[in-house]
């Protein structure tokens, strides 16, 4: 089959968003129907594009229109793009499935709709491989998670939607503005070409620009002290959006992060952005788990669990060395699998017992044994629990900040670190140990998504071999920038 | 000091965005607050323009006369129409949700608008 | 599969087994069967491993490389692992009643396992925290704050290591236990030399409970299964105690050449002797003064442990040695104190001294371990804890450290004092009347406590056997064994089987005098002299409560100073301080996030131009 | 085999005897001190002969019998290892730390029967037993530290022999201090005053002992008389050059001569302690305490600091 086929990434949610109205009369099953069907079709696309992808070796280049880069646009999924773009539908079609009992504010089609161009953005943003064209993802995905935030309706999704606007508007506005400066500067968007062009640009520009784009998805990719939105949005949005949020959407800005700043590597004034990235990182850490420490939310206090470990890929990605890279890429995989379970069922929780707050977790391994087991596991998996997966990428992590000769960060971290374990297991506790009421009937599908997210935890966190293996490959996609160039088919402007 | 001509260009979209950021610091109603998100969407805007501005040529649309040489560059202008609709649907986004507070608050005021915190 | 393998791993499965099950009776067998077949493949690897000096496996996983190796050294210490650990989990066969603690009893003896047996850093990093998980479940099954205590002491540990294993990895490039001495040996830093040993220090510290890091183990000791306890004290500390054996072998010599000695002791072991010594004072002071039974031993576990410290610390081969043997004798002993806790609480329901006494009628076979396990750790000669203990004061003293001999000469009188006190309240005395059908132990726990009394008395009368093994893990004669039963320091000697012979006539001797004599008639503890007073069961005649309440006035100004109530002030502090900057930092306003993000692009400018 | 069975059984006779002259000698020092005529020396004996013939016993349980079997074997297993002039039969096991054990364990089995009985005044003396022993173990421990390392050999019989050529372990100042310090140590080991706390007669009506009588008694006094003995051996051996006499060719008469010196020193030691006795009230617990890890650790230790440079 044609690479190009993988543009249907894109094409198909974007088309089907705009036929969710036309079902709408068929009802909220339909709908829901609907988008099951869809999130599962972009399954399969995203499965064969990742198998393509990483059975040839060769990163697939989508050229739209037939113009070449630089001066058509192009998608470029290479290995990491192909990881995350499986990850983002499997983790979707998930969601499509938890939305069913979730979700029960109407009116679904719209959440339908923006459930599809959350998804759409966020695909696009790892996808694309030109940078007002990232903007332009970025913003779907934005525009879409303020409106999902928003959607429950209640003041405090209203607020939450609110602050999201106005901390997002800011970031993008110097978004754009850095992209406007680099443009400026080397009179091009593609990303490749860019990258070839990196060492050339006028240090103030490039610095001043890569500065001003960096601090843009740092709002996004929830550093601190830009992360204030993240918290409420979390917990104001409904689960499976909450999910998404935390699975892929954060890092989608992390992803972007990393990207430019390896693209830029030749710039003058780059290990000095590291730095400052490494300290925004360690505080984002430090700050979210303490924060975590005495929240009465279970969502809340997993929301800045979170954080917390977004904090720790950010570290990751800005170690600048390929060790920090490849970890911090598995540590993403991790986290989407391991938030992606938190959030599901202590969602499901919340659905089921009519919130979400810490009181509601009493005696929760009798009620809901099941949910209270998956939670036990993405709880342990959070902490850094051997035999877990997350164990071995924050260790990876940890080790190559050491490497990296951020000792002190890394003393940091683990710090926090111990904050985290201690209210987790507090969790725990109150879910096996504490007495609670009598028993509730577990959702089949969810316990079937939840057990199946917890196994997967286990498998890799027993055999983490494959799975490191791949994610080596998409952080060398990453961090190697000279294969970039050298993939993108350029168009007569050589360097 | 040797100030190109296209410099006001860029001071003016500059001085744009930093009015819209001092709105959103400063004030505490939240309409102005989004009114000065426009103003620094404005200001990037034309910002993003200037860039592509080269003095004395015209619009890119290719007409009698107008060779690509004349025009000036049409990427940032093709990227601002992309901004500005960009930039409406956050307003409008943003106008929603504000209707949504003042529904549940009947407030504006962002000092008072903190149910969510800690 | 390797044989490495199957003795680290097997635990694992049977616990992971006995817990999916969950079917009465299989669950006990799988979860015996789990702990048996190390100790079989152990017992069995033992021939193989004296003809060749070391059996190595290695396996790469998850882009790393694992190497485990079976040396003498760690053969020694996964036999103390193999022993206790099945005696403690036969006990539990009595004392358990759930999947759950089969489940994280048995890995942590995995982790156990793992800990003695890797041959590389990272795996014993994980195997580390792997162990560390399972007897924090443990814990946490009974209290949470005992457990959130012990795992939060337990993980700044476990973190403390993992820095100092980074910092040595970013320096070897490897986590090979040869490569990384070689690697500090040649390379490293004084700065960083110092920082990895004291990082090490608080890793292994926490987990030996070495003062003043020991707070977590009164409490997390006390507050599980009691069978559990006998595993968690005798291996799990272990892994503690095998740790600074690590630091000998990785960093020692370059510590040495560094920083120099103080005497004949190296000045880093000087450091971990000097707070080993501190460790048993303060340990058997409070041991002495506790009214929990579990707190007693816990303490008492804490102080013994200190000895250990002592030895490893003053640094030559001897002492090294020597304290091999006392955590060979601890383990054997404070394992079967806690098996006899186990029972008496399986028994009685009752863990305070208060509740107890004169149950030496009534349970007369663990009383007779009791007198065992007492014996031995009092180090009474000929019993197994006095051949190590005498082989520390020895090694101590002949190294012109009197400061260090004095305490340790301290602590022996301790050790005393605390035991009389648990033999007087729960043997002894007047038994509180509903305590009168108590019955002796249920045979799990006599055949555990078997296990463990057994060699309790070998060991002391036969220490050649013990020491033939000790010397292999220095390749000489450390200690010379001219006979099974002696002991040879060229100073000083001991001979375990005179002794008992001595003893035996001595014995006879009274007994012939006791026998001469008019025959005896039992009387109640009722008719005894009370100043005249009569006397029923209505009176108290045992005094229950504050048994050693001169020594508590004695030391009153000491006792208030206390570590745990430091940590605990830590912590709250720490709560706090999240409490209020979690409040000031997200405070709801949006104006205040705007307000972020213009300091954040304040800064890049500032940084940017 | 047989000669080490006579050595032991004459070590045991004479042990025996000499120990209970010794408790007659405290009795008649003492009763002469407060200007009484006193009991005649061989006052103890006929005691325990009465004790050991009486015709009716009570026990406690097995416990009860048993600790005072183990104590009374304990103390001659004691006296074994402790070189007696040039008699001995385990002497050259006789290690410092082994006998210093050894000296201590009888006590143990004295307080299980005690405690056995389930007698409250028995109950108060093991704690003050216990705590009087925590407290003199300092010192103890510091002085046997300092002489292990003056002589770096823990084995009595070559601190013995090193004596006969260095001179005698109390003319060396660091050992003068530990001889000190162990000396006050012996006045509790002895259960002499002012450290008479745990049997504190009159006040909690003999502590431990409260309960035996008869041949349990009996046993004890001889226990007490063997012990009594091994103390005083020990000291002298260790600190006052022990009795060591090669002056005459026949080595009967060396030996004759050896227990001879030995009893003087012996004798010297027990009198010291009977004086202090004699003059001092009885302190309280902790009084007693605080004393012994006061003055006699600070000598002890600085003996041992200065033993070991």
């Amino acid at each position: 089959m044609n690479g190009q086929y993988a543009s249907l990434l894109i094409a198909l949610p974007l088309i089907s968003a705009f036929f969710v109205p036309l079902i709408k009369e068929l009802g909220r099953k339909a709908v829901m129907g609907y988008l099951v069907m869809i999130t599962a079709l972009q399954t399969a696309i995203a499965g064969w594009v990742a198998n393509e992808v990483y059975s040839t070796g060769k990163p697939i280049i989508v050229i739209a229109g037939g113009w070449k880069p630089p001066v058509g646009i192009n998608l470029y999924i290479g290995h990491f793009a192909a990881l995350f773009v499986l990850i983002i539908a499997v983790i979707s079609f998930f969601m499509a499935i938890f939305s069913f009992r979730a979700v029960n504010v109407e009116p679904v089609d719209k959440y339908a709709m923006l459930f599809l161009l959350l998804m759409l953005g966020a695909t696009g943003m790892i996808a694309t491989g030109d940078i007002f064209n990232l903007f332009v993802f970025m913003e779907i995905t934005a525009i879409s998670a303020y409106a999902l935030t928003a959607y429950n309706k209640t003041g405090e999704a209203a607020e939450a939607s609110m602050k999201y606007i106005v901390l997002g508007g800011i970031g993008s506005s110097f978004f754009l503005i850095g992209v406007a400066l680099i443009y400026g500067a080397t009179g091009t968007l593609n990303m490749a070409h860019l990258a070839q062009l990196a060492g050339a640009i006028d240090p103030t520009v490039a610095q001043v620009g890569l500065a001003l784009i960096i601090f843009g998805l740092a709002v996004e990719a929830e550093l601190f002290p830009l992360n204030a939105w993240a918290p409420d949005a979390y917990q104001a949005a409904p689960h499976p959006i909450t999910v998404m949020f935390s699975a892929f959407v954060v890092k989608a800005g992390l992803y972007a992060i990393g990207r430019l700043l390896y693209l830029f590597q030749g710039a003058e004034g780059w290990s000095g952005l590291l730095r400052l990235l490494v300290i925004l990182a360690t505080l984002t850490v430090i700050v979210a788990e303490l924060s975590a420490l005495r929240q009465k939310d279970a969502k809340r206090m997993i929301a800045y669990s979170s954080i917390g470990q977004v904090g720790m890929i950010a570290f990751a990605l800005a170690l600048g060395t390929q060790a920090g890279v490849s970890a911090g890429v598995f540590h993403m995989v991790n986290h989407a699998i391991v938030k992606a379970l938190l959030f599901l069922t202590v969602g499901y929780v919340g659905v089921a017992l009519g919130g979400t707050a810490i009181e509601n977790f009493q005696g929760l391994g009798k009620r809901m044994p099941l949910t209270a087991l998956t939670i036990t596991i993405g709880s342990l998996a959070t902490v850094g629990i051997p035999l877990f997966n997350i164990f071995w990428s924050k260790i990876r992590i940890l080790l190559a900040g050491v490497e990296a000769g951020y000792s002190w960060s890394v003393a940091l971290i683990l710090g926090a670190s111990v904050v985290e374990a201690v209210y987790y297991f507090r969790l725990v506790h109150t879910m096996w140990f504490v007495e609670g009421g009598g028993r509730i009937r577990e959702n089949f599908a969810i316990g079937v998504i939840a057990i199946f997210l917890a196994a997967l935890i286990i498998v890799i966190g027993v055999y983490p071999n494959d799975v490191w293996t791949i994610v080596q490959k998409a952080g060398q996609d990453l961090f190697n920038v000279a294969n970039y160039i050298k993939n993108v088919p350029l168009m007569g402007v050589g360097a | 000091m040797n100030v190109p001509d296209i410099s006001i260009y860029y001071f003016g979209a500059i001085a744009l965005v930093l009015i819209g950021l001092y709105a959103a610091l400063v004030k505490k109603n939240l309409l102005k607050i989004l009114i000065g998100l426009s103003i620094m969407e404005t200001g990037v805007n034309l910002l993003l323009i200037s860039i592509g501005y080269v003095s004395g040529k015209s619009a890119p649309i290719l007409s009698e006369g107008v060779g690509p040489t004349q025009a000036v560059d049409p990427i940032p202008q093709a990227l601002v129409l992309t901004a500005i609709v960009i930039g409406v649907a956050t307003t409008a986004m943003a106008l929603s949700a504000v209707v949504l507070i003042y529904e549940k608050y009947r407030t504006l005021n962002v000092e008072e608008i903190r149910r969510l915190r800690g | 599969m390797n044989e490495l393998l199957i003795i680290i791993f097997a635990p694992l499965l049977g616990g992971v087994l006995a817990w999916a099950l969950n079917v009465r009776g299989i669950r006990e067998l799988l979860g015996v069967a789990g702990a048996a077949v190390p100790l079989a493949y152990l017992v069995k690897l033992y021939s193989e491993l004296d003809a060749s000096g070391q059996l190595s496996h290695s396996i790469d996983f998850a882009g790393f490389t694992f190497s485990f190796s079976l040396t003498h050294l760690t053969w020694v210490f996964a036999m103390i692992a193999g022993v206790v650990g099945l005696a403690s989990t036969i006990a539990m066969v009595s004392t358990s009643r759930d999947g759950y603690e089969w489940l994280f009893a048995l890995m942590s003896l995995t982790g156990a396992y793992g800990v003695f047996l890797s041959f590389d850093l990272l795996g014993f990093f994980i195997f580390w925290e792997l162990m560390t998980v399972g007897s924090f479940m443990m814990v946490l099954k009974y209290s949470r704050s005992a457990g959130l205590k012990y795992f939060v002491l337990s993980v700044v540990g476990a973190f403390a290591m993992f820095l100092a294993i980074a910092k040595i990895y970013a320096l070897s490039g490897s986590f090979a236990f040869p490569d990384v001495a070689n690697a500090v040996y040649y390379a490293m830093g004084r700065g960083d030399l110092a920082l990895v040993f004291g990082l090490f220090l608080v890793a292994f510290g926490v987990k030996a409970g070495m003062f003043p890091l020991h707070v977590w183990a009164p409490d997390a000791y006390s507050e599980t299964n009691q069978s559990y306890t006998a595993m968690f004290s005798g291996v799990l500390s272990k892994t503690g105690v095998y740790g600074f054996i690590l630091i000998y072998m990785l960093i020692g010599y370059r510590l040495m050449v560094e920083f120099g000695a103080f005497r004949s002791a190296p000045k880093f072991g000087y450091i971990i002797a000097f707070l080993g010594g501190l460790t048993i004072i303060v340990g058997g002071l409070l041991a002495a003064l506790q009214e929990d039974i579990r707190k007693l031993f816990a303490y008492s576990s804490i102080s013994q442990i200190g000895y250990i410290l002592v030895a490893f610390g003053v640094g030559t081969s001897l002492s090294i040695e020597a304290g091999i043997y006392h955590a060979i004798s601890h383990a054997l002993f404070k394992g079967l104190f806690f098996l006899i806790v186990a029972t008496i609480i399986y028994r009685t329901g009752k863990t305070t001294f208060a509740d107890m006494g004169g149950l030496a009628e009534k349970m007369p076979f663990t009383f007779a371990m009791a007198f065992v396990a007492i014996l031995s750790l009092a180090g009474i000669p000929p019993m197994a804890g006095f051949v190590s203990k005498w082989l520390i004061f020895e090694a101590v003293i002949s190294q012109n450290l009197p400061i260090l001999g004095g305490m340790v000469f301290f602590g022996s009188a301790i050790g005393f004092v605390y035991l009389i006190r648990f033999t007087y309240a729960v043997w002894f005395g007047q038994r509180p009347t509903d305590l009168d059908d108590t019955k002796d132990a249920p045979l799990p726990l006599a055949v555990a406590m078997a296990i463990l009394a057994i060699p309790n008395i070998v060991f002391g009368i036969a220490p050649g056997l013990v020491v033939k093994e000790l010397n292999k893990i220095f390749g000489g004669e450390i200690v010379t064994s001219p006979t099974l039963w002696e002991l040879n320091l060229g100073f000083g000697r001991y001979n375990g089987l005179l002794i008992l012979v001595w003893l035996i006539v001595g014995l006879l001797i009274a007994a012939v005098i006791y026998f001469l004599g008019a025959p005896v008639r039992k009387v109640p503890v009722t008719d005894t002299y009370q100043s005249g007073n009569p006397v029923t069961m209505e009176y108290n005649l045992t005094i229950r409560r504050n048994f050693f309440l001169p020594l508590k006035e004695a030391l009153a100004f000491w006792l208030r100073i206390s570590f745990d109530k430091l940590y605990r002030d830590i912590g709250a502090w720490v709560e706090d301080f999240a409490e209020v900057m979690r409040n000031y930092v997200y405070n709801g306003n949006v104006q205040s996030y705007a307000w972020y993000l213009a300091l954040i692009l304040l800064i890049l400018a500032m940084w940017g131009v | 085999m047989i000669e080490t069975a006579l050595k032991a059984l004459f070590i045991l006779l004479y042990a025996t005897f000499v120990g209970f002259m010794f408790m007659g000698i405290i009795r008649i020092v003492t009763a002469r001190i407060h200007r009484r005529v006193g009991p005649p020396i061989y006052q103890p004996i006929l005691d325990t002969i009465k004790l050991l013939s009486k015709k009716s016993n009570i026990t406690h349980g097995l416990i009860y019998d048993f600790g005072i079997l183990y104590a009374v074997g304990a103390t001659i297993l004691a006296v074994m290892f402790i070189p007696l002039g040039s008699i001995g039969v385990l002497r050259a096991y006789g290690d410092l730390i082994l006998i210093t054990f050894l000296l201590e364990i009888p006590m143990l089995g004295i307080m299980f029967a005690a405690m056995s009985s389930g007698n409250p005044y028995a109950g108060i003396g093991a704690q003050r037993a216990l705590l009087t022993l925590l407290a003199i173990q300092v010192p103890l421990g510091f002085a046997i530290v300092a002489l292990a390392e003056f002589y770096g050999t823990f084995s009595t019989y070559e601190i013995v022999m090193a004596q006969q050529t260095m001179g005698w372990s109390i003319f060396h100042f660091p050992l003068l201090l530990a001889a000190i310090a162990y000396d006050l140590v012996l006045q509790a080991m002895f259960g002499k005053e002012p450290f008479d706390i745990m049997i504190a007669p009159g006040e909690i009506s003999l502590g431990p002992m409260v309960e035996f009588g008869g041949k349990h008694m009996g046993l004890l006094q001889i226990q007490h008389a063997i012990a009594l003995f091994a103390e005083t051996l020990f000291f002298a051996n260790i600190f006052l050059g022990g009795g060591v006499v090669t002056a005459f060719s026949s080595s009967i008469l060396n030996t004759i001569a050896g227990l001879a010196v030995l009893l003087v020193k012996q004798v010297a030691v027990l009198l010291i302690a009977t004086f202090m006795g004699a003059i001092f009230p009885r302190f309280t617990i902790d009084q007693a305490a605080k004393f012994y890890w006061k003055w006699p650790t600070i000598i002890a230790a600085l003996g041992a600091v200065l033993a070991s440079l």
